[in-house]
């Protein structure tokens, strides 16, 4: 619709081939399947530590009073109707490492080294109640976990027209 | 004092708007032509500011355009600052031929300009009667992007034939990234490096940023850096933990991009105070799915609809500026529009998004018909549904 | 130091871009959302102002909308300040009923928002080779107005039939006035309030100004007061002393009111220094006359035409964006664009324009053909034909 | 093509009527038939010593060098080759008296009352070789007066297509 390439040359020559240490730099992401995860690994026990020194004042723990005025959501909870957390609602354990990694600490994001985003995730889902404090989190064992959620996750159903949905 | 000088010169330089009590402007001179324009000091329009979002003052606003700089915002850690001379965006993944290209490899392309809207998913805020335009849903806004289409980097990349999605990331601190499905790329994202006429500014994303018409404006990552081809969704948490939305049994919706038809009046509208007479009844509709097809207008609370005038041209995807003749005798009135989009779309209630979705719905996608009241004494109140 | 607070509240509240020096923006918090958005620091587009007028930066710009702070400006006395409180619009003479009109009474009318340019007639600069679009032809930008059909006030005010010609009357200093053909009045002039989305800026007129579309921009008489319908024109210093053009046989051109067709590459031009490879000719094309049928660009200083291809949607009286692929592969080039609007009339040489006009034809309505010369180092520069 | 009336009231009720004194504060024109010019009146002489008060500065004499940097454009000069100047230019002195009533001097617009509007109009037309020293202007003989160039004005005649005019 908006582009008529009929007289384009094959190829504008912009540009600069990416090279795998490029790449290598920004590729943050990690996939359900796993793909993106690094080497390393870490468990509840060594993950709850820096939870509690670099995480806590803005997250809080179960014992937190609901009224806190905190700055990041509530990342662990056993109460019912806690809204969307980690242990109700996401659909996938790898998505915690990937977000973990690039985006937090909030204030210092990106500091931390693949070793303790195991960790820290590895706590979280132990005290999400996903895994126990001793299971190791590592590129193997996280895109094996079923998170509680993800069955409940379905593709976009609205096409437009009349029916409202 | 004068300073004589070549032709035609004037003389107070520095004498701002704020400083001139002007009885009658016909008998001072102004001040010269500059080298930026600026507001009327009688005009302060501004966004509303939350901690992580700020909204348009659409009651504030005439026409389609969005002033670049009250363009909502919406971002999860803040603006980025990026030099322009060091930004790059880096293609690779399932292509033939991983490439990394500057802001002047971007604007060397065939470029493409087009008139649309970004909203945000969140866009509905209610529960009181003292509520303007803004405030319940002043996360849209519109403006003429310019960029490179990401088809014509996709053809420069070679997307394998088996890619069928890819992911978008921004170089902004909160990394943020979002996965969209191929044939969205090569339908009509753009890769857009300008808004209304000139570099697109650091709230939208400067130096680029990714558009991708009609869908939920989280998906159009900011301060892109990165787009990855992949032959599955990356799950992120803005598209597991965010972004989607419970409906019936227990269900979430996922991956629902479209942001679905929908109108607002923004005139007359709280905390405005009517007076009798003629006037127009003003809004706009939009719709992710395409042209609007038609605007309809109640003033006597959904009783009988009229169609309202739209403001040519109609564009794709576009904010359409709708209006209809009104004359308010006095007495209570409610005034409510609804847009009708080309594929037959009619926007809901408030009540039928819940009859089809459940009371567990959530906030994202609302688009239900907006009723301001009108008060014997001319006030207008938002009618809020929740 | 982090301030607690609510929900995703960031905390660099006082931390401006310019005191940001950041190495890798994905690891540092950016500022939150705010009242008004920003232009990134490393971009400074401006006007080039003289005495008399400021240009708009043409070669800065993408797609079709002037920033409004960038839209070019023409005064004769400054630009005034005016309370829109106190603002009022009155008109009489050959009426059945005089009438004045508040701003607020103007907004109430039956509304019209519509995009088209403006260009002030005396929009033609050359004498060298060092010459930016800005420097050439600056004097024309293009916004998004919205306002009030003139001939809805007609309509109310009951112009007489044997009315022909209006006075336009501003608050400025200058009392600035022109006589407009009553027909114009009729056809598409507006009384805009709005421009770009958001009350229309002091240096355009604030807070209503007249716009004759495709006309010479001194015609669009703003801060309008006053209107005066009449039998007759009334001759005043800007429809004689000014704004007028030698012709032959020692003939003054009057009341050429409409601008011609014209185009202007933006890109490649002065002062850009031009990389080898592929690249996108750019620029805009415009015409009081109608619509921009075609743009021909060519690459050999005129020998061959190519056809341009033109933005969409292609607008009646409008600045129109157009884009020619091309290939450098060094050497000497001389870049030439010209527009045909939709009368068939075809953007003339500066030869031409001297051979139907003679010599003493002044600087008002020249749009001759822009020509920029591309130097084997990559040089561009323009070929004055003066 | 931008109005829809079909279903407009005959009237929207806006604005308020416009009284004679309303328009008679702001009524400045004047036409070429001399509608709009006021009473009084005023010759050469006493319009000579305001222009030698109030314009001087930025308009010079006919003696002022060519080189001066003037802030005003040159209103008298009886030099051939001298440009757009009142006596080779201005089609009808109503012109000048409307003009220089709404718009001169630049630095204190719209202060000279009427009369010195004429005299200094006066002035500028005998300076320019229209009239005689003594020849007085007013509502009556400014609109008899026939300017040199305006036999030279003739209407527009471009009208779009292919011809370049
Ligand atoms: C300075 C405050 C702060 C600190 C410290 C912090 N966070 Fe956060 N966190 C936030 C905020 C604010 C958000 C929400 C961001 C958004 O919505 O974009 C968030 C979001 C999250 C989320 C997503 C929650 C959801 O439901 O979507 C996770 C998981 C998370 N943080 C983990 C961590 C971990 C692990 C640490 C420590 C290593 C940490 N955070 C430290 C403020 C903080
Ligand atoms: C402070 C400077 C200044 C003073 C004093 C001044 N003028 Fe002017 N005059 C100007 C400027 C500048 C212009 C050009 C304005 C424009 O082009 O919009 C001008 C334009 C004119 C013109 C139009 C000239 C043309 O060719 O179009 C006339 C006539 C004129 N002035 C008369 C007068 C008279 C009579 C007085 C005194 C009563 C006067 N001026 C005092 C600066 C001045
Ligand atoms: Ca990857
Ligand atoms: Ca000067
Ligand atoms: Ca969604
Ligand atoms: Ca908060
Ligand atoms: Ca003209
Ligand atoms: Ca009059
Ligand atoms: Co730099
Ligand atoms: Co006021």
């Amino acid at each position: 619709v908006y582009t008529d390439s009929a007289n384009w040359p094959a190829s504008f020559g912009l540009g600069r081939p990416a090279s795998s240490s490029d790449i290598a730099k920004m590729d943050l992401d990690v996939r359900p399947d796993g793909k993106g995860l690094p080497v390393g690994e870490g468990n509840a026990i060594a993950g709850k530590a820096i939870y509690l020194t670099k995480c806590v004042a803005c997250h809080g723990t179960d014992t937190t009073s609901g009224d806190a005025k905190l700055l990041g959501p509530v990342l662990i909870s056993t109460k019912p109707g806690k809204g969307k957390t980690i242990g109700n609602y996401w659909p996938y354990a790898t998505t915690l490492f990937d977000y973990v990694r690039r985006a937090m600490p909030y204030n210092e994001p990106g500091s931390l080294t693949n070793e303790e985003v195991y960790q820290v995730t590895a706590f979280l889902l132990q005290a999400n109640k996903i895994i126990g404090e001793q299971d190791v989190m590592n590129a193997k064992t996280l895109p094996k976990l079923v998170m509680p959620a993800q069955k409940r996750f379905i593709p976009d159903d609205r096409k437009g027209g009349p029916e409202v949905r | 004092v004068l300073l004589k000088s070549s032709y035609g010169q004037v003389v107070q330089k520095a004498i701002t708007h704020a400083e001139l009590k002007i009885a009658d402007p016909t008998k001072v001179l102004g001040p010269p032509p500059g080298a930026l324009g600026t507001r009327s000091k009688f005009e302060t329009p501004v966004k509303k500011a939350s901690d992580i979002s700020s909204r348009t003052p659409l009651q504030d606003l005439f026409g389609t355009i969005t002033p670049s700089d009250l363009h909502y915002e919406r971002h999860h850690a803040g603006v980025p600052v990026i030099d322009p001379h060091s930004y790059s965006l880096t293609i690779h993944g399932m292509v033939d031929k991983p490439l990394v290209f500057s802001l002047a490899d971007l604007k060397r392309f065939p470029s493409v300009t087009r008139i649309f809207f970004v909203e945000c998913s969140g866009n509905y805020r209610g529960g009181k009667a003292e509520m303007t335009p803004q405030e319940i849903c002043g996360l849209t806004s519109q403006s003429e992007w310019t960029g490179v289409m990401l088809s014509t980097l996709f053809r420069e990349v070679g997307v394998k034939s088996k890619a069928s999605w890819f992911l978008a990331e921004g170089s902004d601190a909160a990394v943020m990234t979002r996965s969209v499905p191929v044939n969205k790329g090569w339908e009509d994202a753009m890769i857009a490096y300008a808004q209304n006429g000139e570099a697109i500014r650091p709230e939208q994303g400067y130096p680029a940023r990714l558009l991708l018409p009609g869908w939920e404006g989280n998906t159009s990552v900011k301060w892109l850096r990165r787009i990855e081809l992949s032959d599955q969704p990356f799950m992120t948490r803005e598209e597991t933990a965010k972004y989607t939305e419970g409906v019936k049994d227990g269900k979430i919706r996922q991956f629902s991009f479209v942001m679905d038809a929908r109108s607002i009046i923004t005139y007359p509208a709280y905390p405005q105070q009517l007076q009798k007479g003629w006037m127009e009844i003003r809004g706009i509709a939009w719709s992710g799915r395409g042209k609007i097809y038609k605007v309809e207008v109640s003033t006597n609370g959904g009783k009988t609809w009229q169609d309202a005038r739209l403001q040519d041209p109609v564009l794709d995807k576009a904010h359409t500026a709708f209006r209809y003749l009104w004359e308010w005798k006095g007495g209570e009135a409610e005034l409510l529009s609804r847009a009708i989009d080309e594929t037959g779309y009619i926007q809901p209630t408030m009540k039928q998004l819940t009859d089809a979705r459940g009371q567990d719905m959530g906030g994202y996608h609302l688009n239900p018909v907006t009723s301001w009241l009108v008060q014997r004494d001319g006030k207008v109140l938002f009618k809020s549904e929740k």
